[in-house]
């Protein structure tokens, strides 16, 4: 059979040059998101375009604060994209918390949940600045030290430790099931 | 995650009301992570291609902001209540200050009211802008929406330039703005701005707003009628396409507004269209308020209060009582209503987003009998903006 | 419907627009029109002058009072005591930041400044997240870098309590962190004393 | 055996090759309109490696696998009995309503394998298929009697030999007509807007392909181009006259443009409305080509 | 005289239990009983008063009391109405009865209240319905001027604040 581990260097170079970002704004750093996309700095000339689907996405932005709600849905979201897979993180706010430090309901550090790959400072970072976090993902892909979800995937059991805390146990079910009782009342 | 019909397996063996089972219905989970919605969520029951119900699941950005304002001073409070409104973060921030300039009996320098009144006017033209570009996507029109962004930059830096920031602005404070104008070169720019974009209005008109097919998409969709659009507060450009001629702007008069001649756009349909049609041409008009603001100049004069109780920032207190006000922002009535106890922190600070009404309740009405594909049509036309909601 | 208030109300007419299926093909004009991308990598951006970006700090007019800490509406500022210096300095943490410079404003000797220097890119590694953590250096060493970026390549931990800063261009700056807060850490040490 | 082997395989690189680059033509003449930079022409390809390099690869079960080969072989299927200058090799046996089937089986294959899936989103995505699938269905079938009256065969090959003879079909007033409405079903077939119902990323986040990902999605983006060549490459030789392979090439890029054009400046339709829209307008064309070719 | 008064007198006309005062131009406010809040919204709305904006809570810790701020707005008038009322702030007796049928929005405002607040609208059937807190803070009502705030943050997220040592020297 091929070792398929010849042609690695190739894949990182398509990995590289094809990153799909999952079309989710978590926080407000997703109104920078527009203008990144469209034509003044147009990520399309990097290969990059936002996609609906998870299931096709590479690059997860996190594009600022993280509410435990959303937290869900991006642990969600994060595990149905297929590996390789990484992450971003928009300034200040999932690092440590940013203005929202004291607020009962915004994560302070987001790595406790899902691994980050890429730290941009900024509040909310200009556009340059992502093109600059994202210049420094595609350079880690090609090194193949973007391992974000290797990590992922061998510490799983401390992630859904932290994960489990906040939220409590089985929390997955328990968020599917929350809606349903209200959709049958009436 | 387990799967929609185990739990509706799961409903029906613990005897819990079914849907009607005449009738072959499924639930959608509209967003979060959904290109229409952007963060917010909607939790349809659809009966094929139609909408039976539907529930607006709010708070996924929510952060307590009323709850974190108590603990800041006044002052810095600026620095986070803007985060309310993304598109358009100058208008917090001007809510928060003329609430604040109320209670402190400040009279704000002409220099100042005219600084605000032209960031107010060029956040709504940068906002419906954003807005022509969500539109545009929604549609499948992505030539408009990629040229309104690309368009709406030319006010960004602008505003960078201004306010040192691109979004996030924190300039209007209590008492006047931060900065003063950079430049007349600024002013010139500004005046470039405004005719390089209400030249390419005619572009948008030609591919999105005089489209067939748009017409045919947005018509008949989304209908209000006035008495049910007033019953539920709705406010600002949806409220002006049920036929009800509203502004805050012209009934409330705050600013530089009641020197300046502008029209209000008022149609009778409220259909989606109408909603559309409205905000092109109150896009048409902001930007001819511009024209007439830099026609008039900017008044000499200082362009922040001068009070020596600014000196100690940190320990600045108000005095005690409370004040409202409210300016006519791109999605509606934007108000803030501020408590003080006298101390250096407010003791409330309530803001009333005007998405908390059309957003939800509204919403939900409006998507009963729509097709699956108007839903961010519907969305879209009403300038749903999920953080005001959320705060 | 108002009382006693005109409101110009805009003519149906106008608001309308008529449908039409030909209009639409002009917009193809801009197909051989020049693009309005700017092409990051090889294209400068023009950033304004004010632009709020990282801080700078001049060490020597800096008194200490920590105003710039209380006016911060993320507490990013903790007032750093450092060996050889008679008063505190702030140090700014940027995974707080919020860049509105406030503590800029309240600054009563003009200490505290900011460039327009913005980015800061890292890898999400303990020992690069140091990064976001620092205490701002005087303008001149800030300034020299043109290119927005941050001019830390990284921070070292030495041995009791030392760090050096490796600026990009090699040069280095090194000092001894003898504790945080307002009060002098000696003072500090000499209450826990009494307590004990 | 062997030659006819090596020339299939071929035409499927060539058409593999060609239908990537006109993915990429897509992308950026529309970025052009957009007045932006747009990716590199061979963008495409490096999609399509990233994805078949993906290392988890999520299925749900046999038929969702199956729909995808099915879909990628009724393509080359299709393809091989299409005319491609001389080095074609079925193109003895194509006919016109074998071929035009061969090419609408791709969207069952791809409708199977979400359908299999689960999602309702897929499901809404397979509904709105099956509903194009129907609509376009009237329009090309009087599109196809136009031209099997006015040449008098089924057979692609005989067409584009007569149309050597007698001029492009275009040039005929009843085949015009049916140029035009098959030109408005293309739209359609090539997911573009206004008939881009089937996937709509902002409505029902691309529909059937919301489950796809890494080697399905990979295989799709192959069959993908060469349904691409496959569809432009039936139109340039049934209504444009046909020709060697370059000159075909041209052909090709010339009607690829009118459906970028077409979908840069129209929004989408309903299903309904595209449904009302098909079997009125291009069906009312179609048929009067027809009726024109018959008499 | 000016519009505001004419509005005030005519609607203290109808509602004496009610105390009324002009605050500024186009701003009035009342003072009405809580139980007799639902009969002055009908007269409110009756006087041209259409649209209701929000239902402001706030929170008097020492007082002991909720003061609950209808702001409803007329565009006849162009006039912005406050109308205030009080009720205690304890859990099981911070109940009023909705608006809901009066102002069909306030049914939105009023799930907020219930929400952060804890106040319970009788007669809303959307009360107990999850709104915008997650399933961790509800039943806390977090904007409560009594609800250990940075506490609830440190333990949840468990952060621990480099400040904690003298938090008197800052404002925050």
């Amino acid at each position: 059979m091929v070792d398929w581990r010849l042609f690695e260097p190739l894949f990182n170079y398509a990995r590289k040059k094809s990153l799909w970002i999952v079309a989710f704004c978590t926080g407000c750093g997703g109104i920078e998101m527009p203008p990144l996309m469209t034509s003044r700095y147009d990520l399309e000339r990097f290969g990059m375009m936002p996609n609906p689907a998870p299931r096709m996405a590479d690059l997860f932005l996190i594009t600022g604060y993280v509410t435990p709600k959303t937290l869900k849905r991006i642990i969600i979201t994060y595990e149905l994209q297929p590996d390789p897979k990484y992450v971003l993180a928009h300034g200040s706010c999932p690092l440590n918390g940013g203005i929202y430090w004291d607020s009962y309901n915004a994560i302070k550090h987001l790595d406790r949940y899902i691994p980050v790959d890429v730290a941009i400072a900024g509040c909310m970072p200009r556009p340059e600045a992502v093109m600059d976090g994202i210049k420094k993902i595609m350079e880690m892909i090609e090194n193949g030290t973007a391992d974000g979800w290797k990590r992922y995937k061998e510490n799983y059991e401390w992630y859904k430790k932290n994960q489990d805390e906040l939220f409590g146990e089985g929390w997955r079910e328990k968020e599917a099931r929350r809606w349903i009782p209200w959709l049958k009342k009436k | 995650m387990v799967s929609q019909s185990e739990l509706v397996k799961e409903a029906r063996e613990n005897g819990m009301e079914l849907l009607p089972l005449d009738k072959d219905t499924y639930e959608l989970f509209f967003g979060p992570q959904h290109m229409a919605t952007e963060n917010f969520s909607i939790i349809l029951k659809m009966d094929g291609h139609r909408v039976v119900k539907a529930i607006a699941n709010p708070g996924f950005l929510h952060r307590g902001f009323e709850k974190l304002a108590e603990f800041r001073p006044w002052y810095t409070n600026i620095a986070l209540l803007l985060r309310i409104c993304v598109p358009e973060p100058d208008v917090p921030e001007a809510i928060y200050s003329m609430a604040v300039d109320e209670l402190m009996g400040w009279e704000v320098p002409e220099r100042a009211q005219w600084i605000r009144t032209v960031v107010l006017e060029m956040a709504r033209v940068s906002s419906y802008l954003f807005w022509t570009m969500g539109l545009g996507f929604k549609l499948g029109v992505y030539t408009a929406g990629q040229w309104a962004a690309a368009y709406r930059e030319r006010l960004m830096a602008l505003f960078e330039e201004l306010t040192g920031a691109r979004v996030y602005h924190i300039y209007t404070i209590p008492g006047g703005v931060r900065r003063d104008i950079p430049s007349d070169k600024w002013l010139r720019q500004l005046k470039d701005t405004v005719e390089y974009i209400k030249d390419k209005l005619k572009d948008f008109d030609n591919v999105l707003f005089e489209n067939y097919i748009t017409h045919r998409r947005m018509e008949g969709i989304g209908v209000m009628d006035k008495k049910f659009a007033l019953d539920e507060g709705v406010t600002g450009p949806n409220l002006r396409a049920t036929g009800v001629a509203a502004d805050v702007r012209k009934l409330d008069p705050y600013l530089f507004y009641p020197e300046l001649d502008f029209e209000i756009p008022v149609l009778k349909e409220g259909d989606a269209l109408a909603r559309a049609l409205v905000r092109r041409f109150e896009l048409e008009q902001d930007l001819y308020i511009l024209e007439q603001l830099l026609e008039m100049g900017p008044p000499s004069g200082a362009y922040k209060v001068q009070d020596p109780r600014l000196k100690a920032l940190p320990r600045f207190k108000v005095p005690a009582g409370e004040a409202y006000a409210h300016v006519e922002a791109t999605m509606g009535d934007f108000g803030a209503y501020v408590v003080s106890d006298g101390g250096s922190k407010p003791y409330r600070v309530q803001i009333r987003g005007p998405s908390i009404a059309h957003g939800i309740r509204v919403l939900e009405q409006l998507l009963v009998g729509a097709r699956i594909a108007d839903v961010p049509v519907i969305l879209m036309s009403l300038g749903n903006c999920p953080p005001d909601i959320d705060r | 419907m108002i009382m006693g208030m005109k409101i110009k109300v805009a003519p149906e007419e106008e608001v309308k627009k008529r449908p039409s299926f030909i209009k639409p093909w002009m917009s193809l004009k801009y197909l051989f029109k020049k693009p309005v991308t700017i092409k990051i990598p090889y294209e400068p951006t023009q950033i304004a002058e004010n632009y709020r970006g990282f801080h700078t700090l001049n060490w020597k007019t800096c008194i200490g009072c920590n105003m710039c800490g209380q006016i911060c509406p993320a507490r990013a500022i903790e007032m750093t005591w450092i060996e050889g210096e008679k008063r505190p300095h702030p140090k700014v943490d940027y995974g707080r930041c919020t860049f509105c410079q406030f503590c800029v404003d309240v600054c009563p000797t003009n200490a505290l400044g900011f460039v327009s220097n913005y980015m800061l890119t890292t890898v999400w590694k303990d020992e690069e997240l140091e990064l976001f953590d620092w205490v701002p250096l005087p303008e001149e060493k800030v300034k020299k870098f043109t290119d927005y970026r941050h001019p830390l390549a990284k921070i070292e931990k030495l041995e009791d309590g030392k760090v050096r800063y490796v600026l990009r261009d090699g040069e280095t700056v090194e000092f001894k962190i003898l504790g945080y807060g307002l009060k002098p850490p000696k003072l500090q040490q000499k209450k826990e004393e009494k307590k004990a | 055996m062997l030659e006819i082997a090596l020339r299939a395989f071929l035409i499927l690189i060539y058409a593999t090759f060609v239908g990537f680059m006109f993915m990429g033509i897509i992308r950026i003449v529309t970025a052009r309109i957009h007045r932006r930079v747009g990716p590199p022409i061979y963008q495409p390809i490096l999609d399509t490696i990233k994805l078949l390099s993906k290392k988890s690869n999520i299925t749900h079960g046999l038929i969702y696998d199956f729909g995808i080969i099915y879909a990628l072989g009724a393509t080359i299927l299709a393809l091989m009995f299409i005319p491609l200058g001389n080095i074609s090799i079925l193109r003895a046996y194509g006919d016109l309503i074998l071929i035009t089937f061969l090419l609408e089986i791709p969207m069952l294959g791809i409708m199977f394998a979400a359908m299999s899936s689960g999602n309702p989103w897929a499901g809404l995505g397979a509904q709105r298929a099956l509903l194009t699938l129907l609509a376009i269905q009237v329009p090309l079938g009087f599109a196809i009697i136009a031209l099997a009256q006015f040449y008098g065969t089924f057979s692609t090959y005989e067409i584009v030999m007569a149309q050597q003879a007698g001029g492009w079909s275009i040039f005929h007033l009843p085949l015009f007509l049916a140029a035009i409405a098959y030109d408005i079903v293309l739209q359609a077939m090539f997911g573009k807007e206004p008939f881009d119902i089937m996937i709509a990323p902002g409505e029902i986040s691309l529909g059937p392909m919301v489950e796809f990902g890494g080697k399905h999605m990979g295989m799709l983006q192959i069959q993908h181009a060469i349904a691409l060549f496959a569809e432009t490459l039936f139109f340039a030789n049934i209504f444009l006259g046909g020709g060697s392979i370059l000159v075909l090439l041209i052909k090709q890029v010339a009607v690829l443009m009118i459906a970028i054009f077409i979908g840069a400046i129209f929004p989408r339709f309903t299903i309904d409305q595209a449904a009302k829209f098909y079997w009125k307008w291009p069906t009312i064309i179609a048929a009067l080509g027809a009726i024109l070719a018959s008499l | 005289m000016a519009k505001e008064e004419v509005i005030v007198q005519k609607v203290l006309e109808k509602a004496p239990y009610a105390e009324g005062k002009v605050k500024r131009e186009r701003r009035i406010e009342f003072k009405v009983p809580a139980d007799r809040i639902r009969e002055f919204l009908m007269i409110m709305k009756e006087n041209n008063f259409e649209s209701m904006m929000q239902i402001t809570v706030v929170d008097w810790l020492k007082d002991g009391e909720f003061e609950l701020v209808y702001q409803l707005w007329s565009y006849t008038y162009a006039v912005h109405a406050f109308v205030k009322t009080r009720i205690p702030r304890d859990l099981d007796k911070a109940r009023m009865p909705t608006v809901k049928d009066i102002y069909p929005v306030a049914e939105t405002y009023e799930r907020d209240a219930h929400d952060f607040y804890g106040v319970y609208f009788e007669g809303n059937e959307k009360m107990e319905m999850p709104w915008i807190l997650d399933d961790a803070e509800q039943g806390l009502f977090p904007h409560r001027k009594d609800f250990d705030w940075l506490g609830y943050t440190k333990r949840k997220y468990k952060i621990l604040d480099r400040f904690d040592e003298d938090k008197d020297n800052y404002v925050i």
